[in-house]
């Protein structure tokens, strides 16, 4: 066991694979030598050697092709996109390929790999460094989406998408690599040392994809996040003094929908909180499917807190990010609603 | 410099359009035989002079000569004969399924046959194959059953396929044949993925791909330029220049200005430009190229100069497009045609033993079709629908069982 | 006032906007001298010329980043993506171009263009040639989405959506191509001239984006479609006996909520139809807006009859194909529910 | 052939890493003025040695060598050093801007100016520059405001973008200067489009682009190439080959293999070659590409070789992949200091000349700087957030309203 930010728990992951499976390879822009513009694969390459850990062409297309290709071959690819918001040039061979081969080879042939790609906002990033665009990868059928909101679980989910045979888009929340972030941006951050899923086992543990996990019990209204806004829902239960139950969901597709269904079905109330952009985002089919499953249990609207339908303005980073008190917005509303 | 000169856009044009008279005169073929066959290890800036020639074994009257042609028994050139004849003279009747309604689609190779069978022909058997849509030519010189191939065509009871790909869409992984995908070029980085793992394993077995020459427009065919190059991974890429993208002609892809092997140079890869109706030359380089891969020499990007002597697939009609009479004055003749005026020159086969044999196919694509339609056609789904939900997922996952309920199953 | 089907009435289009606006120009893979594998841009290189009306290199990408140059230079470029299924190696110039150029420049820079996309299955086309992925363009801000269901609509739509100074998707659903196809697949087509929207005035009209038609009026339930599945929906409304109003969206983006909320609050149930897979598809987006807006209104759990989270497959077609008897099923289940 | 080779794969090395000693002794650098100055109608096959070639003009004295060298007066020059030295000036006072949290990005272009500032002297006003994001050059050179571009650095209220963008993304539409995206490449294949645009119009004005080498490897290179191709698009592409993409070498983006000029030959464009930090021979290039263009003579891809001397961006180190005395050894020296040479040599300029204007400059950047930083900083945002929600469409739609409302405005 030890004290892990995010960035330390995926790599640990990384090194717990590339150590137990010859087959685990690891490249990507600036990820080799560097070892990553986050550092996420730092000290892999010098470890595990230059065919193991390696720098790629700038062509994220190129990338998951090539990676597909080593998957037909046998490997476990694991490829990072430098930014999600870079990852749409790949979007042909994700959707297209990785996503369809196993379907339309009728089983012959399949891609076996996992894509990290840092996501989210509040970094003064700008539009091109702060995009969540996991809401489409849940449209495409055949992968596998995830988001870890922990150290602890970024561990064992990367690893176990590392180990699934279908192909994983793994987003990595940037705002909380180095602590949970709450959306209190002018407070300072506590760093993942001070938080109990900073605790991370040292060696191979899966968290397996498609199960959620409740991260504040509560009674009165059901809040589903993942990511950075589980940190921020968890802070807004705590501030309105309503008395939330905040799942976090980890996996979008598979999504557990088991879970939300008997939170839903005791609380009546939802709400649900992503910080991606609204408009068909994953927050409506979160939406359809709670009110499928509990249209008779629901006492109020389900509301959802996202953010806005635009591009991500930089200097109106905190207008945009959907924080504590858009969320105790809703919160409220949907206990008068 | 005027600066009042009016820009204008350039649009290419073909040479012939339908009512005009195709004029291949100005057509530099260089002679057979004219070429160096450079060691496989040449430094490929030493080999730029290949990407404009045309690599050609098989002269007018059939004979193979120069350094490129290569050493291939009677026995085997007369396999690739078959292998060619068979190919297509299944085309030809799968075209007439479709045309009985049998089934949806059908794209023929009708012209282009010594691409894939001699291709196939010139790499091991263990080399993974990750081919377009007009190679069928690959999985028979393989020898895969063309009863397997009719019931994917079919999708019938039969299709290993499950019924979910549009026909010629196969997937053989006994047959080192990866699964065709219906997104152009998109099998071409993914070639050179496998190629750079079986690098990685210190493996021994290569790549091979292909794409037509429209399609080397797409992004993928330059990731896999850039990352073969990068990498020096070893993987035969192929364009197979049939001058025609559906209705375009090869200006649109860039044609008019360069050749498609003159685009290997700028990743400082060999680009090495053959007479694709030529059998020997086909072999011959596909064959340098194979052996380049396999001692490391990195990759190579082969030009396959040929022509779509029918339409594009089932769905479209050539005759809209450019002049019926332009496949028949083609220069460079007819790969089945050449090869067997080639081994009837070495005293290896006549004109009774190529009745025979054209006659023995007939019988056994025939027979193979009896066999494929007694398994049923597209009007005979192949499965239960249950199967629909399976392999989006390795395991179907708790939605799509629900789904598949709610279908009834 | 002419009769003509989807492929005439579209063709109709780009000729009276060539005529009208020199600006316009019209491109993409096998549109010039052939007009297009649906004929959609038949005759229009003869009539207005090479450097109007041309073909292009086989690179979606391409088409629409030198469309979106062509843009800035002051043209309105319509181009052709040869089949929906084909447009995501041009997703990049889309998503991160196209739709946030006038955002990312404080509107000094803009890209007034029209991509037209045949989508939809239904005609054996198998998983290429099949799909609707119309629902990831609604999560992008910056992009208008649109898919008629008539030859009226397919002109009007078209002519507004290239007049319009922002991008535009056009999805044309091509199994109506030729007549208003209802599902029943084993009955004969009805052609478009039998139909009273295969009527269609010969000269310029518009009919605006971002407004919803009643193609049925009904009491019972609100029906809510687009493309293709109008037809369906007509059908099954019909057969059902239930008096369904059927909403044609025609424009998903901007989305005439307005129009849905009115017939929601009159029916109290919502049914929602689309050929596209179910997770995350514009089913979703529409299911949770109807339930923002109607919550207190609705007596029963909106239904979603959809694709199946699956890639289209050939040999089971009629299988997958959202069909009458599902939305009768549906319809029915509302109406118990 | 030894069937039983094992393969392996090649991965790219750098030169030198941190803690090794960067060696260019066997670097090949032409002499300045060896290399012929072809008409501007030279067919593309006849250039084909540019692309491997290195035109220089200037010399290590600082003479002017050669057919390349342009005909400028000396007034012309001295503004261009003056653009050269503004714009180094800028990036050293906006890094630290940065530095003082005044702002949350810079991306510096030391000793890579005579890029933007020759290439803009060399193109005419009207000419539409479609940048990556280290072409700031570009706007000084073509006297763009300084205060704007740090107003938009602040993104504080006077900036013209809103506050929506990462500092340094400039757009300037009065100055020809296309919006300036995250997205490496984008921008390429809009110059294409913008330029086939011009050409169908009738129009006399040209496109101009830039990507770093390492953005070469995106699929948008090879759209605006194979675009630029067929229709013989009036644009000149220019790739800056500073080495670097981030972390990666230049072997990284097949720099290993082939020029980055080189690429253009498969497309059967000119490719040339030319000495970034050559102000001089960086101007007669890129006139001789515009006149190109300008006479419907098409396209011409540019790789300019440089160095990126100082870190990729304020998020990065370089010293934990490259030696840091790796600049200071780079062998094609300063371009500042060449052109500064180059003038000194003529009798055009003087040491106390440079010295004078540095302060000048300098005390310019302070002032402007001081009245950029009176409309604020990140921390004062533009606008009332409202306007986050205009400009997504021409006209807010009614969803945007309502999420407006929402936020309370
Ligand atoms: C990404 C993509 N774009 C467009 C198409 C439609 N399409 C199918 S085949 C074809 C022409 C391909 O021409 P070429 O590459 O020369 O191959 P050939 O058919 O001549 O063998 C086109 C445009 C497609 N299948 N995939
Ligand atoms: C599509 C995309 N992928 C990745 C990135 C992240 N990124 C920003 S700059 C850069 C390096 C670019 O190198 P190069 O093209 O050589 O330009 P230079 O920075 O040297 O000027 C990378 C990888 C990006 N901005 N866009
Ligand atoms: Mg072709
Ligand atoms: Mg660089």
């Amino acid at each position: 066991m030890s004290t892990m930010n995010m960035i330390q728990a995926i790599n640990s992951a990384l090194d717990v694979m590339l150590d137990r499976d010859d087959d685990v390879v690891i490249f990507g822009e600036d990820v080799g030598y560097f070892g990553g513009v986050f550092r996420c694969t730092a000290g892999l390459q010098k470890k595990y050697g230059k065919t193991r850990v390696f720098d790629t062409p700038i062509a994220e297309g190129g990338i998951l092709g090539t990676a597909i290709g080593m998957g037909v071959y046998g490997l476990r690819p694991v490829a990072e996109i430098q930014f999600a918001d870079y990852i749409y040039p790949a979007f042909d061979q994700l959707v297209s390929e990785a996503a369809r081969l196993r379907y339309r080879s009728g089983g012959e042939f399949w891609a076996p790999i996992t894509v990290r790609a840092p996501c989210g906002g509040g970094i003064f990033g700008g539009q091109t460094h702060s995009q969540s665009p996991e809401g489409v990868f849940t449209h495409v059928c055949g992968l596998k989406t995830v988001m870890p909101s922990n150290p602890y679980d970024a561990k064992g989910l990367l690893i176990a998408a590392i180990e699934d045979d279908d192909p994983v888009i793994f987003f990595e929340p940037k705002r909380i690599y180095n602590g949970p972030f709450d959306g209190h941006h002018d407070k300072p951050l506590v760093p993942w040392a001070r938080h109990p899923q900073g605790e991370v086992p040292d060696g191979h543990y899966r968290v397996e994809l498609g199960k959620a996990a409740i991260a504040r019990p509560g009674s009165e209204v059901t809040v589903l996040a993942y990511g950075t806004m589980v940190h921020v829902c968890l802070a807004a239960v705590e501030e309105s003094g309503i008395d939330g139950e905040v799942i976090d969901l980890r996996s979008l597709l598979p999504i557990d929908i088991d879970s939300i269904v008997e939170s839903v079905k005791k609380t009546g109330r939802c709400v649900i909180v992503h910080e991606a952009t609204r408009t068909s985002g994953f927050g409506a089919e979160l939406s359809a499917q709670v009110q499928e499953h509990c249209f008779y249990h629901l006492e109020a609207p389900i509301q959802r807190v996202t953010g806005w339908d635009t591009p991500y303005p930089h200097a109106f980073e905190w207008e945009y990010f959907p924080g504590p008190q858009r969320v105790t917005r809703a919160l409220t509303a949907v206990m008068e609603g | 410099m005027n600066p009042s000169q009016r820009l204008s856009l350039h649009i290419p044009e073909p040479p012939a359009r339908p009512g005009e008279e195709p004029d291949y005169s100005a057509m530099r073929i260089p002679p057979a035989g004219g070429l160096e066959r450079p060691p496989v290890d040449a430094a490929a800036t030493a080999l730029h002079g290949y990407a404009d020639a045309l690599i050609r074994v098989l002269d007018d009257s059939g004979a193979a000569c120069g350094e490129w042609a290569p050493q291939i028994d009677p026995q085997t050139l007369r396999d690739g004969l078959r292998a060619m004849m068979l190919t297509r003279i299944f085309d030809d009747r799968m075209l007439r399924m479709q045309r009985q309604g049998k089934t949806s689609f059908y794209v023929k190779s009708t012209g282009e046959e010594a691409v894939a069978v001699a291709q196939a022909f010139a790499l091991d058997d263990g080399d993974m194959l990750f081919p377009s849509y007009r190679q069928q030519g690959l999985l028979i010189a393989r020898g895969h059953s063309l009863v397997d191939m009719m019931c994917q065509v079919f999708n019938n009871t039969r299709d290993r396929l499950k019924g979910r790909q549009l026909p010629i869409m196969y997937s053989v992984r006994e047959k080192g044949f990866f699964s065709i995908s219906g997104n152009l070029g998109t099998q071409y980085p993914q070639a050179v993925g496998w190629a750079m793992a079986s690098a990685m394993k210190g493996d021994t077995r290569i790549a091979a791909s292909w794409v037509g020459e429209g399609t080397t427009a797409e992004p993928d065919f330059h990731h896999a330029l850039t990352f073969a190059s990068v990498y020096q991974a070893p993987v035969v890429l192929n364009v197979v220049n049939n001058q025609y993208a559906i209705s375009s002609f090869q200006g649109f892809a860039g044609g008019e200005r360069a050749t498609f092997a003159a685009r290997a140079i700028g990743y400082g890869i060999p680009g090495m430009r053959v007479d694709g109706n030529d059998f020997l030359a086909v072999y011959a380089v596909t064959r340098w190229a194979a052996e380049r891969a396999r001692r490391n020499c990195g990759p190579t990007l082969i030009e396959l100069f040929t022509y779509r002597a029918d339409a594009h697939s089932t769905s479209d009609d050539p005759t809209a497009y450019r002049p019926s009479s332009e496949g028949a004055r083609w220069p460079l003749g007819d790969p089945i045609e050449r090869l067997k005026q080639h081994l009837v020159g070495l005293g290896q086969w006549s004109e009774a033993q190529h009745t025979g044999l054209a006659a023995e196919l007939d019988a056994k694509v025939k027979a193979d079709l009896k066999e494929a339609e007694s398994y049923g056609t597209l009007s005979t789904p192949p499965d239960s629908p249950r199967s629909m939900f399976e392999d989006v997922f390795k395991d179907v996952p708790p939605h799509l069982v629900r789904q598949r309920q709610e279908m009834g199953y």
